[in-house]
């Protein structure tokens, strides 16, 4: 099929596809969702977590397997990232050095990153935010060094240590329920006072390992693929 | 130890923590990481019988995840299919493990990954939550199928990437859809909502998204195109555990689907389209193809054509239909890529091959017979079911899939048959024999065994199917059990 | 499996025991020093076995039921022997016992894997066994199936050109049994079981376009195993590629089992009357007269292609298919003597095609080859195998006294009375046919002149001249007293439901006029003494000639001269048939494997085509459209 | 229901729909990998967008819970499921692209092109297979089974 016409015929189709779509979606009562679930949690999340970010109750208590799951994604795409680029960062790196300016910038935003990520990720449980996007953060306060850097080694080794026990200790936590004789993570240490840094049980050091073991993983993950462009980088795999 | 309801999700929780901590392992020793996953990989097999005979007496074992009871947190549902399918899993890993290797550990994990996604996919019972394990599972068959480390290999994952990430998000969006018509994603939940909410054309497209979704591992037309590609390109050992024993449980997150959610005949003939054009797509491509990896993943095409067929049957006798045709498929396709491993390359060129290896061409006829489906060997009660419950149903479109999968079946033996034509041929002089070496040939010719044990011991095995399909099939069971004051 | 025990175990437990330990022993034991003799012990117990079960028929037992019984996904498995799997049975054996006879000695211990031709043959049994014994349409499936892939057994293993003669036919029998299966599955939506009973009491509901699927497909399913035109293409070569014995066997025997099973599911299941009642609209054709316009050109054209071979084994196979569409047009007639004759020709076909084939491959065995222009004159150096070849031609060319012409004039006199004049003169014109043929087969082998390199040629041994002489006597005694062979028949026919024909041990006894055999073969007899008087004692020129050097026209011929007129036997005759020869069927075949071809091709476009996410949109538009249409959106 | 709401609410499912065709058009018309990969993104950016539409509600809140810490006293409040899952959501398609990405770099390292046609046959020559779909005549002689299974004797 030549290029035009098959651009012509997506287009039609695509076209078509978003007429059906806009007739569903015109169907759906916009804002009255239907919430059999979601009212039944918005009443009952503070009771039974102590969070009062009902949101982070939903993920790490009602949906915490998916959570756990979510990680495991990241640790697998992760995994398979270093799988397909090879063991990247050992080799002697000779990438260009930034410019004074983002060097500057990196070292002076590092700690604050570090704070802010840290302050969203324990705070997970009470305010917007929690492990997902204080891990994000996390990482960027490692990449961005990096990227001034460039020719510094990635040290894989602290990143692989940091990673495997975040992510143990959320499948220990989930053990433990069923320790007890309860289910797999059924919230342990009582839900506490609500607003609280130390309340919703477990809740917080879950956010914990996962802010840990997404930001341990982000940036190991930025970091291979940033290497993988540079063939000096990638520990002899060609 | 004695084993409770709860102890459903260790199939998914503890291989995650073997795999979570199998990197630091495998920097002290690969030796020791490779041991640990395959400990892990045995356990999980293991506590899966274990849960069976509980798993049988109450129909099914129900453990609601951090104690909140059904539509509010999520469900692990294991049944005896579900249990299977979780041995099934396990065993094929163990089967075709990674050997000592270039990134061992990475692929150990990976392997890992695998069996927690793959086991959380038939053992969920939440829409959401069997879609962060289908990710899960797809991801690592993303890295698995380039761990070839070819070109092909890449392209070949990468072109499946991007067809999967698609089917993804169109399983996503029929999720979505799910959730705004009926605010809930437990599955027992929806099949009471079902009849209210998820009929009319939502329902619908929220199932024809889905299906478009789960199927591109289901291997259903036409989100299959990455099959061939992949196969080829893999590592055997992947595409054995691809090809025989993942996309099996994609298919049975759909037959879950039917099951609970989408008994509206109009859904059942979406399947039932798209099943028999597998199957008469995929065994014409293998008569065309001339490579020994490619023919098998167009068969393997053809025969999740035939599941969908048979899961498209309402009633449990199409239930039936489709766990035989996935239980047999699941022995023999596996089997099939042990053989095609050594014998890689033009199928013209495997002149003489069977009499070089007499025990793998022995092999390879006793498979294809069965997987033709003559009797008595299991290929054919499978079959035998299928257009039983097909012909039972009745109907125009169960006749002409009946029609086109007897046909089908004749392409199906040209081309097996015509391998088997060439393997007892003459070798020209001069060419270096085929030989396999028994550690190469072992797994296929386990899995031979247990072809011939199933041969024997199939009025037992039938009837275990039935009570199972019929288990399976029954929706309000499926509810009652996890809803169990009622909603 | 629940087994009876042994001493509960009927004769058909026995027999099925025999046949089992059969296949095992031989594949096992196959090549030993005496494993052939074990073979032909082994054989010939299983046909003493069936001969006792007959007279326990005869005697009014009814049917032999075994004691195996399997329930298998709640279908129950069962097998029962009546008078027409017994008739077929006595086949069987018999063509077993004499097959294993043949391979026995000499041809045994010549042959590289002997113990694969001794076992398939014994496979071969034990899965006829089976098929005639089955009780019911699933039974009868699974005994298709085994027989089919039995028989592919046999004809693979001699490798070369068998291996692709073989292939052929595995494609051919599987679609023959995809159409047997689909006819089977179409009984069980109408009748919800499998059971033959089931099925006759499902018949009278049935509409006219189920029975005529019915029909449709199991006269197609099985008349691909009789080769029945347009499906024959497979049969010749791959019954000609078969070494030996199991040849002779597949020649006599294994065809066969398509015409028990077209039997079985049109006459006893479906029955004459239903089948008379299927016309086509508007025209008076029946449903049996197309199957019968089938057989007369299966009975034609095969035969003249035939004549056509120049291999030997080739020109005897494609008769073979010929004789089947005789078989079938007698039982098609659907009276006594019609049926009769139609089993009585399945009985004597087996008889002399088998000492025909096993005659031919005796030369083969001693001269290497069966190319008609390469041999001649043997009739000096094998003379034994040149008795039982000549017996056996006269009874394929249905001439007195063998019994190929008791059958067939059974067969004419049916078509005769039924008044089928144009079903009649296919049935003398297949004759004519074959009379050519064989002898062409019998004259470029045996008569004229020997060549140089067959000077020192023996005859064959004992063990192979001995079962084709006596086969070849059993087509004369029971040419001369047909009775014997009809009380068999009997047997058969009365299973079927078909009023028994009259008949004494030298004929039949007919309204419309009678045929004793004693009486036929004593003029022929008396002739032949008249003539031989004449010739010896009035006259008696005869005069010896060498078979070699020799003189024509006052030139001196020398041996390495080729005088003996092989080459091109019938040319004018050739000329005519050549057209059909290479005719719509090849390439109807051909045509259906560049079908199967191109789509594939079409479908590996669409697998390899770079741009798939295309694909799935279109799918996935097109999916909502109709999901939208059948969810109410699109009324 | 009011005013305001309808029309965000058509905003935001048109947003939607929007980004789930782009994201579409980018993946089937291009045909480099790298646009293929960033129309992934589109698209998953629009299923996203719909999911968290539709938990909204109108007149609800935040689903985050203010001073005096009980349900009764916040509201109601907006369906936190649906954001709680787009947030899993966003999680796995990084992964995924992050995976996606590694494997761009790959072939473009393994074939020099990001061209799916070139890669697609630069893939099929590796692995054996034809590179381009012949016409019905140029297969390989004596591939036909049944051509091939014909002999001499039937067809002199």
């Amino acid at each position: 099929m030549k290029g035009n016409a098959r651009a012509f015929a997506s287009a039609l189709f695509l076209i078509g596809l978003g007429l059906m779509l806009v007739t569903l979606f015109e169907a759906l009562p916009f804002g009255g969702a239907p919430m059999q679930v979601g009212q039944a949690i918005a009443g009952r999340a503070l009771e039974d977590t102590g969070a009062t970010n009902i949101v982070s109750a939903v993920l790490l208590a009602y949906r915490g397997l998916d959570t756990l799951g979510e990680v495991a994604i990241l640790f697998v795409a992760a995994t398979a990232a270093g799988l397909v680029l090879g063991g990247a960062g050992r080799a002697e790196a000779q990438g260009t050095p930034a410019g004074f300016i983002l060097r500057a910038a990196a070292a002076l935003l590092f700690p604050f990153l570090l704070v802010l990520g840290a302050y969203i990720v324990i705070h997970g449980h009470l305010t917007p935010g929690g492990g997902f996007q204080g891990g994000a953060i996390l990482a960027a306060a490692f990449f961005v060094p990096l990227l001034a850097h460039p020719a510094s080694p990635v040290n894989h080794g602290v990143a692989t240590v940091v990673e495997a026990f975040a992510g143990a200790v959320f499948v220990v936590i989930g053990l433990a329920g069923l320790v007890g004789g309860g289910a797999f993570l059924v919230p342990l240490l009582g839900a506490g006072t609500p607003g609280d840094l130390f309340s919703a049980g477990s809740l917080p050091l879950l956010y914990l390992a996962i802010g840990l073991k997404v930001g341990s993983e982000l940036a190991g993950l930025m970091a291979r693929i940033a290497a993988a462009g540079d063939p000096a980088r990638q520990g002899g795999k060609a | 130890m004695t084993l409770t309801a709860h102890h459903v999700v260790l199939p998914v929780a503890l291989p995650l923590l073997v795999a979570f901590l199998l990197p630091l392992v495998g920097r002290l020793s690969d030796g020791l990481a490779r041991l640990l996953a395959q400990l892990t990989t045995l356990a999980v097999a293991v506590i899966a019988l274990l849960l069976w005979p509980a798993a049988s007496d109450g129909g099914a074992l129900v453990s609601a995840m951090g104690g909140f009871a059904a539509p509010i947190g999520i469900v692990f549902y294991a049944d005896k299919l579900a249990l299977m399918f979780v041995v099934a899993l396990a065993v094929g890993l163990l089967l075709f493990r990674p050997r000592r290797e270039h990134d061992s550990t990475k692929v150990q994990t990976l392997w890992l990954l695998l069996l927690a996604g793959g086991s959380g996919l038939v053992l969920s019972g939440d829409l959401f939550n069997i879609f962060v394990f289908y990710e899960i599972t797809a991801v690592a068959t993303y890295g698995l199928g380039a761990s070839a480390h070819t070109g092909a290999g890449y392209g070949a994952s990468l072109r499946y990437l991007l067809l999967s990430a698609l089917g993804s998000a169109f399983a996503l969006l029929g999720i979505a859809l799910v959730y705004a018509a009926a605010g809930t994603l437990n599955l027992a939940d929806l099949s009471q909502l079902a009849g209210e909410r998820l009929t009319g054309p939502m329902g619908l497209t929220a199932f024809v998204l889905m299906v478009l979704g789960f199927g591109v591992k289901a291997e259903l037309f036409p989100v299959n195109t990455w099959v061939p590609e992949v196969y080829t390109a893999a590592p055997t050992r992947v595409t054995a555990v691809l090809a025989g024993v993942v996309s099996k449980l994609a298919m049975v997150v759909i037959l879950r689907l039917l099951v609970l959610l989408f008994q509206d005949p109009a859904a059942l003939g979406f399947l039932l389209l798209l099943g028999a054009i597998g199957v008469a797509a995929g065994e014409l491509a293998a008569f065309r193809s001339r490579d020994l990896h490619r023919t098998f993943a167009y068969s393997s095409i053809a025969q999740l054509g035939l599941m969908a067929v048979a899961f498209s049957i309402p009633g449990h006798a199409g239930v039936l239909a489709g766990i035989a045709v996935a239980l047999h498929h699941l022995v023999v396709k596996p089997a099939f890529f042990v053989l095609a491993d050594r014998w890689r390359g033009e199928i013209a060129g495997l002149t003489g091959a069977g009499r070089t290896s007499p025990l793998a061409a022995g092999l390879f006829v006793l498979l294809s017979l069965s997987i033709i489906g003559i009797p008595p060997l299991p290929g054919f009660w499978a079959k035998l079911m299928l257009f039983k419950a097909a012909i039972d149903a009745g109907g125009a479109g169960n006749l002409t899939a009946v029609a086109i999968i007897l046909a089908a079946t004749v392409i199906e033996a040209a081309y097996l048959f015509r391998v088997v034509g060439i393997l007892y041929g003459t070798a020209p002089a001069g060419r270096p024999p085929l030989r396999f070496t028994l550690g190469e040939l072992a797994p296929g010719l386990l899995l031979g065994a247990v072809l011939i044990a199933a041969t024997v011991s199939v009025a037992p095995l039938g009837d275990g199917l039935t009570a199972m399909a019929a288990d399976s099939a029954d929706a309000a069971a499926y509810a009652s059990r996890v809803l169990p004051g009622g909603n | 499996m629940p087994f009876a025990l042994p001493f509960d175990m009927t004769s058909l437990d026995l027999l099925m025991a025999i046949a089992a330990a059969a296949t095992v022993l031989l594949y096992l034991f196959g090549t030993a020093r005496l494993g052939g003799y074990l073979a032909t012990l082994l054989h010939g117990a299983a046909l003493a076995v069936t001969v006792a079960m007959g007279l326990d028929l005869a005697a009014g037992a009814g049917a032999i039921p075994s004691s195996l019984r399997l329930t298998v996904l709640g279908q129950q498995l069962a097998w029962t022997l009546d008078g027409l799997g017994w008739f077929f049975l006595l086949l069987t054996t018999g063509a077993a016992f004499f097959s294993s006879w043949y391979m026995a000695g000499e041809w045994g211990r010549v042959q590289q894997r002997a113990r694969i031709q001794h076992g398939t043959l014994a496979l071969n049994v034990l899965t006829m066994v089976l098929l005639l014994s089955a009780g019911d349409l699933l039974g009868l499936f699974i005994g298709w199936e085994f027989v089919s892939w039995a028989a592919f057994a046999m004809m693979i293993q001699a490798g070369g050109p068998a291996t692709q003669a073989a292939y052929r036919y595995m494609l051919y029998a599987l679609a023959g049994a995809m159409a047997l299966f689909a006819a089977i599955l179409v009984v069980h939506g109408a009748a919800g079981g499998f059971g033959f009973d089931q099925m006759r009491a499902a018949l009278p509901d049935m509409s006219t376009g189920m029975l005529w699927t019915l029909f449709a497909l199991f006269a197609g399913g099985f008349g691909v195993k009789m080769a029945l035109v347009p499906t024959h293409l497979w049969q010749a070569p791959a019954y000609s590629y078969t070494p030996g014995a199991s040849s002779a066997f597949l020649n006599a025997v294994s065809a066969r089992m398509g015409l028990f099973a077209l039997i079985l599911s049109l006459v006893k299941l479906i029955g004459f009357d239903t089948l008379a009642g299927l016309r086509i609209p508007m025209t008076g054709i029946e449903s049996t007269d197309i199957l019968a316009w089938v057989a007369a050109i299966t009975m034609v054209v095969p035969t003249y292609i035939a004549l056509m071979q120049t291999d030997a084994r080739m020109l005897l196979t494609w008769h073979g298919i010929g004789q089947g569409g005789y078989m079938l047009l007698g039982i098609l007639v659907a009276t006594p003597l019609g049926v009769a004759g139609g089993l009585l020709h399945v009985f004597n076909y087996a008889t002399y095609q088998m000492a025909l084939i096993l005659a031919v491959f005796a030369v083969i065995h001693r001269t290497g080859t069966a190319d008609l222009d390469e041999l001649g004159g043997l009739i000096t150096r094998m003379p034994l195998t040149y008795v039982a070849l000549l017996m056996g031609i006269i009874g394929l060319a249905g001439l007195p006294p063998m019994n190929g012409f008791v059958s067939k004039w059974m067969i004419y006199k049916a078509l005769i009375v039924t008044q089928q004049p144009l079903l009649s003169i296919a049935a003398f014109v297949g004759t004519l046919g074959t009379i050519l043929s064989v002898y062409k087969l019998i004259h470029n082998i045996f008569l004229g002149q020997l060549r140089v390199e067959h000077r020192e040629i023996r005859e064959a041994p004992w063990s192979m001249t001995l079962p084709m002489l006596v086969l070849a006597g059993i087509g004369f005694v029971t040419g001369f007293a047909p009775g014997l062979a009809l009380s068999i028949v009997d047997q058969a026919q009365a299973a079927m439901g078909v009023a028994l024909l009259p008949h004494h041990l030298g004929g039949v006894v007919l309204a419309t006029g009678s045929l004793n055999m004693l009486w036929v073969v004593g003029v022929l007899v008396g002739a032949i003494g008249v003539g031989a008087l004449i010739f010896y004692v009035l006259g008696n020129r005869r005069f010896e000639t060498h078979q070699y050097d020799n003189y024509a026209g006052g030139h001196f011929l020398s041996a390495d001269i080729r005088y003996h007129f092989s080459h091109e036997f019938y040319p004018g005759l050739a000329r005519v048939i050549g057209p059909w020869y290479r005719g719509w069927v090849v390439r109807m075949e051909h045509g259906l494997g560049v079908l199967a071809e191109v789509s594939g091709d079409l479908w590996h476009g669409v697998f390899r085509a770079a741009y798939t996410p295309l694909y799935v949109l279109i799918v996935a538009v097109l999916g909502l459209f109709w999901a939208g249409g059948a969810g109410g959106f699109g009324s | 229901m009011t005013m305001d709401a309808e029309m965000l609410g058509k905003a935001l499912y048109a947003g939607a729909v929007c980004l789930v065709l782009l994201g579409l058009y980018g993946m089937v018309v291009p045909r480099n990998l790298m646009r293929i990969v960033l129309g992934l993104v589109l698209l998953e950016s629009g299923v996203n967008l719909f999911l968290v539409a539709a938990g909204f509600r109108a007149d609800a809140a935040a689903p985050i819970l203010t001073a005096p810490f009980t349900a009764q006293a916040a509201g109601p409040l907006v369906d936190p499921v649906p954001q709680a899952l787009v947030l899993t959501a966003i999680v796995i398609g990084v992964g995924v692209l992050a995976l996606g990405l590694a494997l761009v770099v790959r072939v473009k390292e393994a074939y020099g092109t990001l061209d799916t046609h070139a890669v697609a046959n630069r893939m099929a020559r590796e692995t054996g297979a034809d590179p381009a779909v012949t016409a019905a005549g140029a297969r390989t002689p004596g591939a036909l089974p049944v051509a091939a299974g014909r002999t001499a004797e039937d067809a002199p």
